[in-house]
């Protein structure tokens, strides 16, 4: 606050056309054949105009230390969960099994169709359901 | 450690600002929190199928989606022009600036549903009836999953942002810089989302 | 104002401590702490306390996650030599196949004193293979093989449960692995496929009439598995369940939609006017013989 | 004085309507009681269909229905909102000094939130349940499941929300809101533990809430990122799952702890050992919490890699919760204790907590997890924390603050007996569990084989005792609301700035500004020394 410019409208002015040239950078280099370097300098582009908007028109300049935190510490999360999930996807070696899933031709929202609204699957009505306790063939085994 | 308040702190008005201005950063985090598992599956797909995902890639406009983060960024321009009018006292330059942010949301949110319109008739939605292979379904369900939940937060952002120009254009205004600021980052956020998703989505295997 | 007071109303009366709790309290003292008198605040700002409290745990912590992550590496190691088995999971059973072709349901047979190796998927959710006896777990996971190995060391019958939730008869999801004297084993082996006579007739049926192409294992349409459906409980989706018995069999494939399987959609068509009483006898046969 | 917050409107209108944290806090209440109670009610059930081995009492499909019912209610609805939402809501603005949480309207909103998501989930279970598990596994949730999972979906998705805006509340409010003199090392645990599980509630709840946002869209519209027929990954979504239901475990224990803090040295008469170690460990099992996900994924078919950086780190996260259990016991050692009824629910929670957690870490133990994993081994372990250690907490935190919240105490002599009993029935339903499950016993089972059927029995034979004793606070605290002796301000003499004011206080806290200048829990001060 203490540091008010003179000219209004300045700084959101220039931080824009910093933006603007970004923008162009990104797209631009997205023809040049480098690889896997172009996605790395896509998002190295795109960090450096997110840093511009959090710190200019955001505010993060004028900020407490708090809030600068709590601005870092999702950002910080999502890279726990990006890089302990990498522990898994990285190191996971998986062979393929043919999987068709079967497609249930039950009506296109998903949900159960008319038949368990019907007959709601209370409690009450479950207990009724097996009149003698049923052989278990499954466990006659042992 | 850090100095203890006086009792009661909401009566200030720049106590209440700084609660509101945390509060609305943390709120900020658990938006960006919860893109995460869309980040993370695009991640995931990109790892298992990165041909099928450039060549998914190509098949956006880079054009419009170019044109649209230009958009976005000259609306947050604007936006922050706003906030700083309104801290200067220029009620009436605020408006109009909200005005146009507003209208430049919409405007962003209209070139979204040509895109849309068009990768619908090419087949593209991840559907049974799409024309890709698997990998390429999967990062056109990543595609509209992540650019339709970011049209919901811009929507939310314009309704705000249009009843913050409507309320400030009568003889007293309903609301003072401090809450703007407040909308300020909100929008600014959505912005900054975007600007990820715009490479992620867009420009990918561009070059291959 | 109001602040604790040190004189204590009668509403609370400090008591000596429970009986029970001073054994734990003096280890802790013997363990931890030294001294008399307020130990616990002279310990508390001394530096050393917290050593004893972090240091302790993390060390007998370590020790165990080492011990415990040897004997893990150790379960994904399957030696060279494992005798491989196929092994199919489906809502709600499981189809083994030997590498000889000869197959089984619910069931594994297998030699002692050899390694084994299973080399599993799943159909349809998520099942998890699981021989308490053994000691062993792995899910199967569907669009991808997941492996286990063991080594049966004495003969006798093991139960195998289901253990990953995988819908309504997830409970039922069981069956056995037999180990048995490697001689004995490979006779079992060599024998043929138990299917027979007019049960044979009706799994030839059961081909032609097409009923393959949806309960067969390896069918791409959610129907429920028929192996060994005489004599089960059967769950419908309006709450009801019966016994399967020969009848019902008849009912389910002249009149599908009367009882229509819980989890599963009325998708079967009837084949009332199609089959004759013979074929259908035969096919319920069959269905028999797929029994234990 | 002012009338106390009680008496500021009797009208259900002045109820529903109100911002005042005291009074939103007893919405909780009454809602989480109820929610208690159903879910109660479904453990019921399955402990009754479980008592003998063959299915008799209720269908295959209807006991999935039923412990799906259980655990989505127990955990969204009663656990986590629990201890913060209710006696959170109440004592935090109380524990710091001020006069109600930073947005206090927010706090209001994310009540209706709450209660709207029950309702959904209820609704749910009124048309025909849910049998998905409260994991929600892909594929059987996606494309296998009959029942209404969209909806239950939902349902979590909206009280997530509200969770949300809980922990945005208290963050705020903990920051900018501490009386005069109240610097961070001074607050109560109670305070810091709150504190944690806000961090947690709004940096992992968005989370569960996209990946359920997800599993929708793959069940409506039969496309999603964990379908193998795409080359998506169902273990993508137990990965995403557990990234949040693992802390989510923590947002069920911290609380408890931050309560069993308070009440331990109140009833020992002795300042907590190691102040700031129990706040340092309150803030580690938080962070250190978020890393340890996968080891609900040992035997999914995760890298083997990531089950040894899992395992390890699950470990590590248990230092944080001894230091915490030895700070405890270290506390009561030569304290005069009173084996008060708030006190024996507090010992409850550190012994059972210690028995869960330590069984956790058999659990973690990656080659015994092989073997116990999805069994009633599990069961048992959080049982043993969650009942058995949060739900004691709970209850004794209600049992301490009841002067303070209703202005009346509770009978102590059934305040002990009831705890008493809880503890003993807890114990008898649950440790045969572990055997069991140790017997090689896989959970989610409505019928079993035979050799299982003794331990459950006694299993569930404790469970009927354990219903009894949680019937018994619901009737007495009732009781007294009518017909028990008035409390004064502080009967505990408890140290603490909520003990400051009238009980129950007034609608503004505090009738003068109060002022913290000393060191939390100074139960060693005696005399005068304990005066300002
Ligand atoms: C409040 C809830 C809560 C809490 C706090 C914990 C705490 C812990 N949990 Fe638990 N857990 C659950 C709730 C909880 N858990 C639930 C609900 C499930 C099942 C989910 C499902 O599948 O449905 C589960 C499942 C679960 C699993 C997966 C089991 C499986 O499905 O295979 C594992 C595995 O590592 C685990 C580990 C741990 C560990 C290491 C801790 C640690 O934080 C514990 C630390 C505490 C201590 C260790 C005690 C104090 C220490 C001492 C007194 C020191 C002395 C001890 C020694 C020296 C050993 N838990
Ligand atoms: C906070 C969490 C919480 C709490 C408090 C409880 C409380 C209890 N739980 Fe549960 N439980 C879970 C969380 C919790 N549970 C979770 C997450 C699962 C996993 C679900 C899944 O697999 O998806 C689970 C699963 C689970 C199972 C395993 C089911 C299975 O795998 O097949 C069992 C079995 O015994 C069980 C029992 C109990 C019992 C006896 C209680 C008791 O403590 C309850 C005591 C309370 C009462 C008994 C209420 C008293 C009220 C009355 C008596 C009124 C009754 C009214 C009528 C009957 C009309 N629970
Ligand atoms: C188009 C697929 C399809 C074909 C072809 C089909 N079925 Fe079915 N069948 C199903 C489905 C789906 C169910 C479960 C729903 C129901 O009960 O209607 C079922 C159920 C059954 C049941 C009851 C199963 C149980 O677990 O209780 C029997 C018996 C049965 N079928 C036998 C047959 C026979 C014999 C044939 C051939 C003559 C046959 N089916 C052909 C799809 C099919
Ligand atoms: Cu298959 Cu459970
Ligand atoms: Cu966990």
């Amino acid at each position: 606050m203490s540091a008010r410019k003179h000219r209004p409208y300045r700084r959101a002015l220039r931080v824009w056309i910093g933006l603007m040239l970004l923008l162009a950078a990104t797209t631009g280099s997205a023809w040049l054949p480098l690889g896997a370097w172009n996605s790395v300098v896509n998002l190295v582009i795109a960090a450096a105009k997110v840093l511009l908007v959090a710190v200019f028109f955001m505010h993060l300049r004028d900020a407490g230390g708090l809030v600068r935190l709590v601005a870092c510490v999702a950002l910080f999360m999502l890279v726990l969960l990006f890089s302990l999930a990498a522990s898994d996807y990285l190191n996971r070696h998986i062979d393929p099994a043919p999987w068709q899933p079967p497609r249930q031709g039950s009506s296109s929202f998903g949900e159960p169709g008319q038949l368990s609204l019907n007959v709601p699957q209370t409690v009450e009505h479950g207990v009724e359901v097996i009149p003698e306790p049923a052989a278990l063939a499954d466990f006659d085994c042992a | 450690m850090s100095a203890a308040r006086p009792l009661d702190t909401l009566a200030a008005p720049e106590q209440r600002a700084q609660a509101g201005t945390l509060g609305m950063w943390v709120f900020l985090a658990t938006e960006l929190m919860f893109f995460g598992p869309l980040f993370f599956g695009y991640w995931y797909g990109r790892l298992q199928f990165p041909d099928a995902f450039a060549a998914a890639s190509r098949e956006t406009d880079v054009v419009l989606g170019a044109a649209n983060t230009a958009l976005l960024l000259t609306s947050s321009a604007l936006m922050a022009a706003a906030v700083e009018a309104a801290q200067l006292g220029a009620r009436r330059i605020a408006v109009r600036l909200l005005g146009a942010t507003a209208a430049l949301g919409v405007v962003f949110l209209v070139v979204k549903g040509v895109e849309y319109h068009h990768e619908w008739q090419a087949g593209l939605f991840p559907g049974d009836a799409s024309v890709l292979v698997t990998g390429g379904r999967l990062f056109f369900l990543l595609y509209f999953a992540m650019t339709g939940v970011h049209a919901l937060h811009l929507v939310i952002g314009i309704t705000v942002v249009a009843a913050f120009a409507v309320a400030g254009a009568g003889a007293k205004p309903r609301w003072g810089p401090g809450q703007l600021g407040l909308v300020g980052l909100y929008w600014h956020f959505v912005d900054a989302l975007w600007i990820f998703l715009f490479p992620l989505l867009y420009l990918l295997g561009r070059s291959g | 104002m109001a602040c604790s007071k040190a004189s204590l109303t009668p509403a609370f009366r400090p008591r000596p401590i429970a009986a029970a709790y001073r054994p734990v309290l003096d280890g802790v003292n013997a363990i931890f702490l030294t001294g008399q008198g307020d130990a616990t605040a002279r310990l508390a700002r001394s530096a050393g306390f917290p050593y004893a409290w972090v240091v302790t745990p993390l060390v007998i912590f370590l020790a165990l996650f080492a011990w415990a992550a040897a004997e893990y590496v150790r379960i994904y190691r399957p030696p060279p030599d494992a005798m491989p088995v196929f092994v199919v999971a489906k809502q709600w059973m499981w189809k083994l196949e030997h590498s000889n072709g000869k197959r089984e349901i619910d069931e594994l047979h297998v030699p002692v004193g050899r390694p084994v190796r299973l080399i599993m998927t799943s159909q349809d959710a998520i099942h998890s293979f699981f021989v308490p006896a053994f000691r062993i777990k792995q899910d199967l996971v569907p669009g991808r093989y997941t492996t286990l190995w063991f080594t049966a060391t004495r003969a006798g019958e093991y139960r195998l449960f289901c253990a990953e939730y995988c819908g309504s008869d997830h409970a039922m999801m069981g069956g056995r692995v037999v180990a048995m004297e490697p001689a004995q084993f490979a006779r079992w082996l060599e024998e043929g496929s138990p299917v027979a006579g007019l049960a044979a007739r009706g799994f030839e049926l059961f081909r032609r009439y097409g009923c393959s192409g949806c309960h067969a294992a390896g069918s791409t349409v959610h129907a429920p598995a028929l192996e060994g459906l005489l004599g089960r409980p059967v769950q419908f989706s309006d709450g009801r369940s019966l016994i399967a018995d020969e009848a019902y069999i008849r009912d389910s494939i002249l009149l599908p939609r009367k009882d229509v399987v819980a989890g599963f959609d009325a998708i079967m068509p009837s084949f009332a006017g199609q089959m004759s009483e013979e074929d259908l006898m035969a096919i319920v046969e069959y269905i028999r013989s797929t029994g234990r | 004085m002012a009338a106390s917050y009680l008496e500021e409107g009797y009208s259900l209108g002045s109820w529903l309507t109100t911002s005042d944290h005291k009074r939103i806090a007893l919405l909780y209440f009454a809602a989480i009681t109820a929610f208690f109670f159903i879910g109660g009610a479904a453990a019921t059930i399955i402990r009754l269909e479980l008592a003998t081995a063959p299915d008799e009492l209720v269908s295959a499909d209807t006991y999935n229905r039923l412990f799906t019912a259980h655990g989505v209610i127990m955990v969204w609805l009663f656990l986590i909102p629990s201890i913060p939402s209710a006696l959170g809501n109440f004592l935090m603005p109380m524990m710091i000094g001020a006069r109600d949480l930073a947005f206090p309207r927010l706090n209001l909103a994310s009540w209706y939130l709450y209660v709207g998501g029950g309702l959904m989930i209820i609704t749910a279970l009124v048309l025909g349940g849910v049998d998905t598990g409260w994991t929600f596994y892909t594929p059987y949730s996606t494309l296998f499941s009959n029942s209404h999972v969209v909806l239950t979906l939902a349902g979590v998705f909206v009280v997530g929300f509200s969770s949300i805006l809980t922990g945005l509340n208290f963050i705020v409010t903990v920051h900018t809101m501490r009386a005069p003199g109240l610097t961070w090392f001074r607050l109560p645990l109670f305070v810091w533990a709150n504190y944690a599980t806000s961090l947690i509630l709004v940096l992992a709840t968005p989370v569960l809430a996209m990946t359920l946002v997800l599993l929708a869209i793959e069940r409506i519209f039969q496309v999603g990122i964990f379908d193998p027929a795409l080359g998506g990954d169902p273990l993508l979504f137990q990965h995403l799952f557990w990234f949040y239901s693992h802390p989510a475990v923590y947002i069920m224990v911290l609380p408890a702890m931050g309560v069993a803090s308070e009440i331990i040295p109140c009833f020992a008469r002795r300042r907590i050992f190691g102040y700031r170690f129990m706040a340092y460990a309150i803030l580690g099992i938080a962070v250190i919490g978020f890393l340890v996900w996968g080891h609900h994924m040992f035997v999914s078919g995760q890298a083997v890699y990531a089950s040894l950086a899992f395992s390890l780190l699950s470990f590590l996260v248990a230092i944080p919760s001894a230091i915490k259990v030895f700070n405890w016991t270290a506390t009561l050692y030569k304290g005069s204790i009173t084996l008060s009824a708030p006190m024996l629910y507090a010992l409850g929670f550190v012994g059972l907590f210690t028995i869960g957690g330590v069984t956790g870490l058999y659990l973690a133990s990656l080659a015994l997890d092989v073997h116990l994993t999805d069994t009633y081994f599990v069961v048992a372990h959080f049982h043993y924390i969650m009942v058995g250690g949060s739900v004691m907490a709970y209850l004794g935190g209600v049992h301490f603050w009841w002067p303070k919240i209703s202005g009346r105490m509770y009978p102590e002599m059934w305040g002990r007996a009831a705890a008493v009993l809880i503890f003993f029935g807890f114990n008898l339903t649950f440790f045969p569990q572990y055997l069991v499950g140790a017997q090689g016993m896989p959970r989610r089972y409505h019928a079993y084989p035979e050799e299982f059927e003794l331990l459950n029995a006694l299993s569930s034979a404790g469970a009927s005792i354990l219903a009894v004793g949680y019937l018994l606070p619901l009737v007495y605290l009732a009781w007294s609301l009518f017909y028990g002796a008035r409390a004064e301000r502080n009967p505990w003499q408890a140290s603490g700035l909520e003990w400051q004011t009238a009980s129950p206080p007034p609608k503004d806290n505090f009738d003068s500004e109060p002022l913290a200048v000393r060191e939390p829990y100074d139960y060693w001060l005696t005399g005068d020394e304990a005066r300002p």
